[in-house]
């Protein structure tokens, strides 16, 4: 089986389905010839044509406008937002128009859509290259939210998304591009390769939306995490010498609460893990589902660990990442109470 | 000057002291109306380019005004299209038909029977003059207030007031406002609330059919206010770069609830003129003339078609009728502003041009009037008959969990359930 | 002491702050000469000039930004967003620029904005007359977020959002606008006169913003509301016949976590009522505090009484919105677990 | 053709089959500069209007291109701005110390001494020139490609430098990527990494110097790519209506990151035209040549202080650089470009243009790169004395909870003990 790093496997994901439905095509911010910032589009308008994958205006609300009349068509756009923190001109389009169209239109138009948006911290990005926005379209009806954590997760999930006719907001945690980060940015970079999730098969396959992973089964507490979380979350809980269970939720909306609620109500103790800002980050959402489902179950107050409530600051990027110290220490609280 | 916000320094004394420009509120209610801020030039003297210019010839049009009936509403010039006498009165019946649903729906809400409405009176010939000038496959991304192309492409009243309603037959489900129709077998997509989001969908939609080697064009209309918002850019932007095939129209009626077209940059250009800086065709028309419109439209139509790329058409026009039940003109413009507007009523135009051509007169017209004020009044009983907003009957409750997606997820089935229990 | 409506109130906060500081001017769309579609700016034009109170073209992102450079100039800006289901367009300024301009210019730079926008349902306004948005807000570090839920808080308080330094987003329940409103759209409607919190003072006065107020003392649960779910919530006390206190948290950023977590360590049970979607809401955050901070003194899980997660419908409106019925029975879902 | 996507119809035979036209990406890297998408107009050829003229006198500027520096680099026209040796003596020093800024940050940068920097070469007269047709204390709202400004107004070199390698001196305590400067002091707003949201930013700042009558008027830079966002369109919308006293200024530079200016409309029309729409005055003028780039912004900045509203001036220039240290141009554009841009270099041009009147010399200029090179050394130096990115010192922790509000929350206060905790 090959081997991909994120990057690759992303790339695999739209060649595949480029290949299989005519009704695929990507636009976006330096995607066409150049292949993406981030090169996760490399090679494609080479290969399908210039139709079928190119440039856009610096426009993220017209690009999502576009995509919204080309779904109302009948076409999958798959749209690239160079950096999620530059998501919030398209918002009304992706609010008010992608997420309520089936709704308004009483089934009649749908939103095909798929947005990639890369997310997170972690190459000095500074506060506008390096924000982890999934709340905010997360507190949305209509929009489904993804966050894979590894290259198979991130091309069986990209899939799916694509095939899925609802409008998914599909975001790439940057720092996992070329490799598995696990929080420690004093140790030399791993590439994936060194990683089994980067055995990724060439053709189609889907990882359905909606389902969560066990990638660490335990029995003393649930950690819940995605993204580059995930890679912290493993790192801290070996760090605590905890028998944690790490659950990487891969979709956030919808919400794959049967796995969750199975493993706190084994655990009985909780913690949550993510980037973001803390207040009314998703975690909160976490925290209420956990206590309102196994309120009798839980033998210690829940525990975020999240980003400060502040921007992500340039200097400070490691203090301000919520590290395998950090998580190892909310693991440590929730086994202590 | 004792009004100065603390930090901001007095003036060098070489310099001129800054002004703030107000676009004042004018002509004001009480008073009595002045449309001394436009010219209205003659018919007939604007020349018609060939459908393949470069975009660059129709520029100086963004500074005329597009028109076919003169002062004793006989068609004259290069832009006059000919229509046959049959597809005149096809247009007059439709545009009277407008008005008499429009009316009937404005007493319905008056009366309570609805939470909502609002009329197109007064700007009837933009939508059923573009409806007709259009092929009926072209996608249609509308505003709120051109419910006239529905009309002209026969899509059931019933189905319409049946939305007015939100009752158990409504096509929506009970789900949206009132006039916020979509029908897909219409080519016509769902109206947003949310201003102007509609223009750079029908671009892209535009975009998607030119993709798909498809031959149908779309079509997107915004209101001169909401030409400020940025997905009208966004719209001229993407039809620019990709040439999509497709028709913008800016419907300048004047106002925008209280606001004077000023307050959205009227006073420093035209809204056609915004066409220029993007190297889009444009065509600014007396919205008010339905022969002026429909050629309009089908020149922009035929040069989209031709791959030659989108226009931008500002439909100057008038709201004869207030923003929406919701307010009150005599509030905030002079009570004499619709009976004065000096492009005059286009049901009215276009009836005296018919007449002129005997091929209308007095009495046929006060019969249709009659005849489709009896079928707006026998459709609305029906309608009613399926349920009103307030009585109803509705969509059940289980209804309102549906289609938020495709497939129902957990949470949406749980409160579902909920929602059910008595 | 004079009576005024929510509407009066909010009118006589902005004339007040109009004529004690000439740094504060008023724009939004039909703000000016219309006085604004709920008619809260009525005859500051007339009396203030021009100059201080107008018409702004239909832009709320062009609004936000002309605020933001207003505001970097050192005047107090107050913009109305005609209703808040039209505020996406000026996310961006809002998120990006003003919540983040202290902070990225090291204090040299401030935002002193107030951004008044009408919210929540009960008026048959559909899916883009009727949002509450605020927790997309809340998630914002930077911002302030208020919803007043009487005439009195809204004066005090819009006076102290205006007079504040940072970003304030202030949401304003329209179907308290002129009375309140306990969820009952069957009775007939009260004006506010007959309410005590209609007696405002004529000048100048300050309700501190992040103090929370308890409305209705109780020793057997706790119920947390906002807005017009107060009033609900208060009504759904009495038809509950149970000994509830209600907090009424007026500010929902910075939280007044101290009033809440005392009054649920006494009662032992919470209900978090709000009118806006459920998932990632404002009470995902409320929930996860209190379950945080009151762990070892809740003897029941956490309910939360909220809107579905579906876009507000236009005829089923009284069938979303979570009237005393849906939060009576989340207080007596408290009371029996 | 097979590759129709399911839903769309075959197109009837009476009609065309549309086509989407995507701006092709050209010229390709490996093959040679084609510069043949404009043509370069004489110097000296384009009339200056009086600064009160109305709007539309400026329009066909638009399409024009205002030069001042001839073949032979003599200054030639109406628009030679005539200022002395002295003052272009300085314009030259000020560009020359941009550029050497510029290279020493980018090696730094290359050297692993911060995380990213990107500079303005090529641009050095857009910058520097505009920088002094304006008043000290007029506002600034740029991008992240006008570090001249700065410079041109004396903002201290090692706090720009202490700012890049956000150490425990940098102005900005270390909290924004390099380049992203902000000094009130110098009249020069905090610059944002999100595009675009600067240009409406200035013109509200300017109408609250107008709403106060001060006398000092803003001035905002936005590149031809980020044109397209939303933000532009407010910028010119709020400008016309209000007459804000702004000068705007689109910095065509040919590139987006790898994108052509194609790709933003430049295909279809000039950034300057975008003004014609909204009524604004609009100048397009050789942002290489430092004459008439001074000259084009001393004549917006008098039309906005005495009251006749604002400008748009498209710059039109070349980024001669990559676009940051985080992308290689020859990945998309053929390797020859910057060497052959028919427009020249802007330092080049103008040390010539002083030599030719014997004001300058090749000894002197090569002296006073080398003097400029010193001092850039040393102060990098003295800057790098006080911390790197990768070495601090920085700010401490606790610093990193200040500003998000002006009094710190107990969310923010009780982080803050958490982060501090060893
Ligand atoms: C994004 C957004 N902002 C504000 C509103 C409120 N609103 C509804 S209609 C309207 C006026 C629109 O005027 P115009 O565009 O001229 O259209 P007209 O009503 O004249 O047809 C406004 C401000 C809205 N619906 N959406
Ligand atoms: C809202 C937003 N979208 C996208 C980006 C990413 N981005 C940074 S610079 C850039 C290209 C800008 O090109 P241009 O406006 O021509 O300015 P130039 O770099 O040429 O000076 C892009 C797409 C951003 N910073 N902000
Ligand atoms: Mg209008
Ligand atoms: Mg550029």
């Amino acid at each position: 089986m090959p081997v991909m790093s994120m990057v690759q496997a992303l790339n695999s994901a739209m060649d595949v389905m480029l290949g299989r439905d005519p009704g695929v095509l990507i636009f976006g911010e330096d995607v066409g010839f150049y292949g993406g910032v981030f090169r996760v589009t490399e090679g494609l308008q080479k290969k399908h044509g210039e139709r079928r994958v190119f440039d856009a205006p610096i426009a993220e609300g017209g690009i999502m406008a576009a995509a919204v009349g080309m779904g109302a068509y009948g076409l999958r756009p798959i749209v690239e937002i160079q950096f999620a923190d530059y998501i919030y001109p398209a918002t009304d389009q992706l609010i008010s128009e992608a997420a309520r169209i089936r709704y308004r239109s009483a089934g009649e138009f749908a939103a095909p859509i798929t947005v990639r948006a890369p997310c997170g911290g972690g190459i000095f990005g500074g506060q506008t290259h390096s924000q982890s926005v999934e709340a905010i379209f997360t507190h949305v009806c209509g929009l489904k939210t993804v966050m894979p954590s590894n290259p198979y997760d991130a091309k069986g999930l990209l899939i799916a998304a694509i095939e899925d006719d609802d409008p998914v907001v599909f975001f790439e945690p940057k720092r996992l591009y070329n490799g598995p980060f696990d929080g420690h940015p004093d140790r030399p970079a791993v590439p994936w390769s060194q990683h089994k999730a980067s055995e990724v098969p060439e053709g189609y396959y889907t990882v359905p939306l909606g389902r969560a992973a066990v990638v660490r089964p335990g029995s003393a507490v649930t950690v819940l995490a995605y993204g580059t979380m995930v890679h912290v979350a493993l790192a801290a809980a070996e760090e605590a010498g905890a028998d944690a269970e790490v659950i990487d939720l891969r979709t956030l909306l919808p919400i794959d609460l049967e796995t969750i609620v199975a493993s706190v109500k084994r655990t009985g103790r909780c913690v949550i893990a993510h980037e973001a800002t803390r207040t009314c980050g998703y975690g909160a959402e976490l925290s209420a589902l956990v206590q309102e489902e196994c309120f009798y179950h839980l033998e210690a107050p829940i525990v975020r660990v999240t980003g400060y409530d502040t921007p992500y600051p340039h200097a400070l990027e490691w203090e301000y990442f919520p590290g395998p110290k950090r998580v190892a220490a909310g693991i440590r609280q929730a086994l202590a109470a | 000057m004792n009004d100065l916000p603390v930090p901001s320094n007095p003036p060098l004394p070489n310099r001129e002291r800054l002004r703030l420009h107000i676009p004042p509120h004018r002509p004001q209610p009480g008073g009595h109306a002045d449309f001394g801020y436009f010219r209205v030039p003659a018919a007939g003297v604007v020349a018609r380019p060939a459908i393949d210019v470069p975009s660059v010839v129709t520029h100086p049009l963004a500074t005329a005004l597009i028109r076919v009936l003169d002062e004793e509403n006989r068609a004259v010039g290069e832009w006059d299209p000919g229509l046959d006498p049959e597809t005149l009165r096809q247009g007059l019946r439709w545009m009277m038909l407008t008005r008499a649903y429009d009316e009937r729906m404005y007493r319905a809400q008056r009366t309570g029977k609805t939470s909502f409405y609002m009329t197109s009176r007064g700007e009837e010939a933009v939508a059923v003059a573009q409806a007709m000038a259009l092929r009926p496959d072209d996608m249609l991304f509308t505003s709120y207030r051109q419910q006239g192309l529905l009309i002209a492409r026969n899509y059931p009243l019933i189905d319409m007031m049946c939305q007015i309603y939100s009752n158990g037959r409504d096509p929506l489900k009970g789900r949206q406002l009132p006039v916020m129709y979509s029908s897909r077998a219409h080519s016509f997509f769902s109206i947003s609330g949310n201003l102007a989001t509609q223009l750079p969908q029908a671009v892209g939609w535009a975009m998607a059919s030119a993709y798909a080697g498809d031959s149908r064009i779309a079509a997107g209309w915004i209101g001169e206010g909401a030409t400020a918002e940025a997905d009208f850019h966004h719209a001229l932007t993407f039809a620019a770069v990709y040439r999509a095939p497709v028709v913008l129209n800016v419907v300048n009626n004047q106002w925008a609830i209280s606001s004077h077209q000023e307050v959205a940059g009227g006073e420093e250009a035209t809204f056609a003129a915004r066409a220029i800086g993007f190297g889009l065709a444009c065509l600014r028309v007396d919205g008010n003339d339905f022969l002026a419109t429909y050629a309009a439209t089908r020149w922009a139509a035929e040069r989209a078609r031709a791959n030659h790329g989108a226009t931008l058409i500002e439909l100057f026009t008038y709201r004869a009728g207030s923003h929406s039940t919701s307010d009150d003109p005599t509030k905030y413009r002079p009570e004499d502003e619709p009976r004065t507007w000096p492009l005059g009523d286009p049901v009215e135009r276009l009836a005296r041009h018919l007449i002129g051509l005997g091929e209308w007169s007095e009495e046929r017209h006060k019969a249709q009037q009659e005849e489709l004020a009896r079928l707006v009044r026998d459709t609305d009983r029906e309608a009613q008959s399926h349920g009103t907003l307030g009585e109803g009957p509705h969509f059940g409750v289980e209804t309102m969990f549906e289609d938020v997606f495709k497939d129902m997820p957990w949470n949406l089935r749980r409160q579902q359930r909920e929602a059910e229990e008595p």
